[in-house]
């Protein structure tokens, strides 16, 4: 009978184990930082800009910054990257300005971009549909002959959705240069793992898509860089997808709506947040040298203002238009599109 | 009679229903341990066991498919789909084994299973959180569609869901879910499946809704106080549809808007159009208008009240008809 | 001019168009080797490549999502559902992503994807082989929906479909794939979307139909020789929707009959009667009468012929309505 | 990284071993010579009666007769099968008479069953639906506290879809006592395997839902059946769910409609008839001395006698009533069913 667990389910770290990895400089070790500290700072004033009324529900993403900016910075500008709610602002690793993510959240239409300019999809709300987005998009560009590769990010719970299934068979059989990266916080609002599946790990569904599978520390920054290298790596030179499990553990509620002490190990969260992404990477680049208060300092106040100017950009612009509700969805619309409409 | 919101009234279906008939269960995602996400499941698993209040995992095919399977073993599964356009991957399901399975089986095997699912937009919601999706459900054959708009209905409508031998789905209007607490008979109650609801009556002009639409309609009616003398329908059942209170409500007043939060093409206030056009003809002293939504994706939610049926735009309609 | 079968046209179409756009691919089950299983695609692999005229794994969500990606990769993906029935599992795609995303990006990008597939009755086929799935894709926003009646439509619409940079949804009625051979203008050749098709003039009666019940009409009309002067409309472009044709026929004769082979309730001839008796109230001698299947499914074939709309069921309703 | 194969990609066989099956006595191999010999037969008159036009399109099941049954000997009679239009004919191993499948396949009502009456669900026709009945029902019985197992039938393309994945992982969450059964015959239709999956054995996908697989010739109907056997003992003893891979190879058309020769490689097909699995087991009892001549002969007059009986009560079945057409499909229908019938 086949053995139910795979060979490896230790997972792989760099921080912990004092390592380096190998090409990082001092000069993208700390961009690496900024970035860090960018998502970390748009997490923690959304927050804020939440319980001040000045966005509606957010998705918190606390916790989650080392697997956003670690596999970013592991690709290349024409790489794809296919977000869920959870990445809401991993856009502003690639230039898109974080007034335009605070619409999203304040249900502005000026919440839109083109996906095009930034190599950015839309933000994926309906759980998993997105990774046949990222096959596709991946296999697509394989078949013009061109190098890009693709990330789709999704969670624990997405990987007992059909849509998951059918995308990452997709990209298996086309050979898709696609990045599956799971960020298994190990909660689906209130469903824990072992209510979401029976697998030991979720690393063990990479071999019934005949990819490589491989299991990192969602919390060490530095491990998802490699190991998401190592995947685009591959996806580039014609090896086909690769899927990723970085393990971690939400720290922080589903959402603004959700109150997890219903439901959560706190002793477990409490662990967690002492152990938390951003805190564990500074750590690490004081001891390895590259990082002072001066320089910290100056990228904290950096990402504040960066926020700062942000929130004011997205007050400040004006109140849509109400003709809105009938642009954008038909290049060529239907001719009785505002029937019944009295502006 | 106990003053709660609809979803505290849905609950307390679930509370009755699940205590009267130990084959009733709950299944859906995040139902037991959180208790839903609205609180509608609240309790339940405390009190009926994590047996008969199931958190799933995150997959509606795998829902409503384990579902059919339950019914084969003698359950009377009630799946919850956690929002509107989260239920879209449980159509197959829906349309291909749960509207025709015991038609498959020469009438010999029930399956009493209900789908229930909060829908509908106004609440702030980021996209996709805002869809009403009656149509997919309407249009299909086999299966039976309500939507309450009022917290005693939600209760009722859900209890005769549970207990109707077919499989039952239940739009909840999620604008209402905490809008206001209103008077909800306690213990067993149930809404029969196939009756309208008058919510008011009147002889000039009858607004005819479901759902959300209602207290809009309702707000129009006032607008319209000293104009016209206004008759509000609440569709109440989709499937099976009470003809005779829509046909009767078009005889007496001649003059017919129908109000609907979903996109206008092929939505169901074209099936009650169609319906008048067909057996009111005679009746009808002016067109049937529809106040609908429009055939784009729901805006996002600074715009969306653009996007919703207004008290305004239903008024004025009655005004078109009360002129024309 | 050649001769054609429909399902001929539908090749001729692609051999066309793939020709002439090097962005547009096929994908789907079975459409590679096999040519699709009514060799609709037949011969494209071969001339194409095997990158243009894809054989995808058995799965329609991932077939629909796959081509949202490879939009984004500048493709024109035409994607194939083997059957109607089979192609539910795809309906989350469509109308959470397909008919979203353009809007999602601002209007910046486009998705000009096609969705076709073989679908109806009164083909002696096991069950789920004979839906008429209209509604569910008329209803999405963000979607066209054309159904072609003739070779040569099918071949025009087609075209149309793939050159439009929206995404538009195909149904080809299967029953008249192989029915008899038609004329079909050869090299390109393209149905705008948006126009009916006049099928005949009449005074009297107008009857309102496409795809499969086309054919249905015209005999029914045959049936009503000396009795009425009988026109017909094909609606052919469902959304968009030709409303100056329906409206100028219906002032025309006054009398109109809808038919339409999805089940009855909700279904797209509700629509159209809904519209009728919004806009053309005065112009009506009569009800506005549907003749449809039913809200059951779809039956086995040894009785499918009682479902199926028959010529004489419109004729009958349209005596109907002469002699209201 | 994770390894992509598991442990163990050989076939279980027991008939080319010249083992034998413990606990199978010479009246349990002749019973399952019968059914195999029932389904042959059913399955070679059938094509005949298409081309006669007695029936419909019908989807052609030679060579898989073992992987049919093989599986339900090894099931008790309060265990559950949900087979696919390619199993069609299972329920005679269970009772159905012959004529109501026949009329399934003519378009007649009167190829409705009662699926309760045999534990044999409807045919599932829509690729890998019903995987999650079988697993809903297999948990149903289990929180009821019957020891009833259940059993889904479905090919090598179902594992593509999003259906399977999603009933899969719930059998594997709930610890359902279901057992997945894969007729791998590498075609879906034109569709070979390695168009298929990335996989390089579809039992790779059991470990992503936690559940062990075994990989068994599908042609050795005493692999089928020792395999079966134990997946029911481990989901009767609360050991879950099992997934086995029976792999064979399609000999003949998908269906009547099918014409292969455009697609199959026709020499591996006419190999696979060589080694077609009635003739295997026939030769292995007759090697144990179970089977002779006369036994052979009185099994296969038996079995076209029962085809000969139901085909003529098929035939002699009158019309089905028009008004069929409404019955059935609601217990409580809608008043305004009929609108528009006028008989
Ligand atoms: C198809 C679908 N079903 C249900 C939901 C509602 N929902 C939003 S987030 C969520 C949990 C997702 O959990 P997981 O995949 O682990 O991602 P995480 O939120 O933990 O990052 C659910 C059920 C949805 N958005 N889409
Ligand atoms: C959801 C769905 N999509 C498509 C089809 C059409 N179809 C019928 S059989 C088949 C191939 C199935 O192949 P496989 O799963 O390997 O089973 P096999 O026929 O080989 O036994 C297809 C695509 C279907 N029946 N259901
Ligand atoms: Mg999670
Ligand atoms: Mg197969």
């Amino acid at each position: 009978m086949a053995k139910v667990a795979p060979q490896e389910h230790e997972l792989r770290r760099v921080i912990d184990e004092g390592r380096e990895v190998e090409g990082l400089g001092a000069a993208e070790l700390l961009a690496l930082y900024r970035s860090l500290v960018l998502l970390r700072t748009y997490d923690e004033r959304s927050l804020v800009y939440h319980r001040q009324g000045r966005i509606g529900t957010y998705a918190i993403f606390w916790n989650h910054e080392a697997m956003q900016a670690g596999s970013v910075h592991a690709l290349a500008d024409e790489d794809w990257l296919f977000p869920s709610y959870r990445e809401s602002a991993i856009g502003l690793l690639r230039g898109i300005p974080a007034s335009t993510i605070l619409h999203w959240w304040r249900g502005h239409p000026a919440g839109w971009w083109n996906p095009a300019d930034y190599r950015v999809a839309s933000i994926c709300v309906p759980i998993g549909t997105h990774v046949p987005h990222a096959a596709g998009l991946a296999w697509g560009e394989k078949l013009k002959g061109s190098s890009a590769v693709a990330i789709a990010y999704f969670g624990d719970g997405a990987t007992s959705e059909g849509s998951f299934h059918e995308g990452a068979n997709l990209a298996g059989v086309m050979r898709a240069p696609v990045i599956l990266f799971c960020n298994n916080n190990q909660w689906a609002i209130s469903t824990p793992l072992e209510a979401q599946t029976g697998a030991e790990a979720l690393v063990d569904k990479a071999a019934g898509y005949g990819m490589p599978g491989v299991r990192v520390d969602g919390g060490d920054v530095l491990a998802v860089y490699e190991a998401t290298r190592e995947a685009a790596e591959r996806g580039r030179s014609g090896g086909g997808p690769t899927f990723i499990e970085a393990v971690t553990y939400r720290a922080a509620p589903h959402a603004t709506a959700d109150d997890p002490r219903a439901y959560i190990d706190l002793e477990r969260v409490e662990e967690e947040k002492q152990n938390e992404c951003v805190g564990r990477y500074e750590r690490y680049l004081r001891r390895l040298g590259v990082l002072d208060d001066a320089v910290a300092e100056e990228v904290k106040a950096e990402a504040l203002e960066t926020m700062r100017q942000g929130i004011a950009e997205a007050e400040a612009e004006p109140e849509p238009d109400p003709e809105l509700v009938f642009e954008h969805a038909y290049v060529d619309p239907p001719p009785n599109l505002r029937e019944g409409w009295d502006g | 009679m106990a003053e709660l919101f609809m979803v505290e009234a849905i609950n307390d279906a679930f509370q009755v229903e699940l205590a009267r008939d130990d084959t009733v269960m709950v299944l859906g995602e995040d139902v037991g341990r959180a208790g839903g996400v609205f609180r509608a499941t609240a309790g339940l698993r405390e009190r009926f066991g994590e047996s008969r209040c199931v958190d799933t995992p995150l997959a509606e095919a795998g829902i409503l498919g384990g579902a059919v399977g339950l019914c084969l073993a003698g359950w009377r599964p009630v799946c919850e789909m956690q929002y509107d356009a989260f239920s879209y991957p449980c159509l197959d399901q829906l349309i291909t084994h749960v509207g025709r399975y015991r038609w498959r089986s020469g009438g010999k095997l029930e399956f009493p299973l209900v789908v229930r699912m909060p829908y509908g937009g106004g609440v702030r919601a980021p996209e996709l959180h805002d869809d009403s999706p009656e149509t997919y459900y309407v249009h299909t054959p086999g299966v039976k569609v309500a939507i309450p708009s009022t917290p005693a209905d939600a209760k009722g409508l859900l209890a005769a869901a549970i207990r109707d031998p077919d499989p039952v789905v239940v739009l909840e209007p999620k604008l209402i879910y905490r809008a206001e607490k209103r008077e909800v008979p306690e213990g067993e109650h149930v809404v029969p499946l196939g009756k309208a609801r008058l919510v008011r009556p009147g002889d000039d002009v009858t607004l005819v809704a479901y759902g959300a639409m209602v207290p809009v309609c309702e707000h129009a009616a006032e607008l319209l106080e000293g104009e016209a003398s206004v008759e509000i329908l609440d569709v109440r059942s989709l499937k099976p549809l009470d003809e005779e209170a829509l046909l009767a409500s078009a005889a007496k007043t001649g003059r017919v808007v129908i109000v609907q939060e979903a996109p206008r093409t092929n939505g169901f206030a074209g099936e009650l159009a169609a319906i008048l056009a067909e057996k009111a003809i005679l009746d009808l002293r002016g067109p049937v208008l529809r106040v609908t939504g429009f055939d784009v994706p729901y805006p996002y939610w600074r715009i969306e009240d653009h996007y919703m049926p207004s008290a305004e735009r239903v008024a004025n309609a009655a005004r078109k008809l009360l002129s024309f």
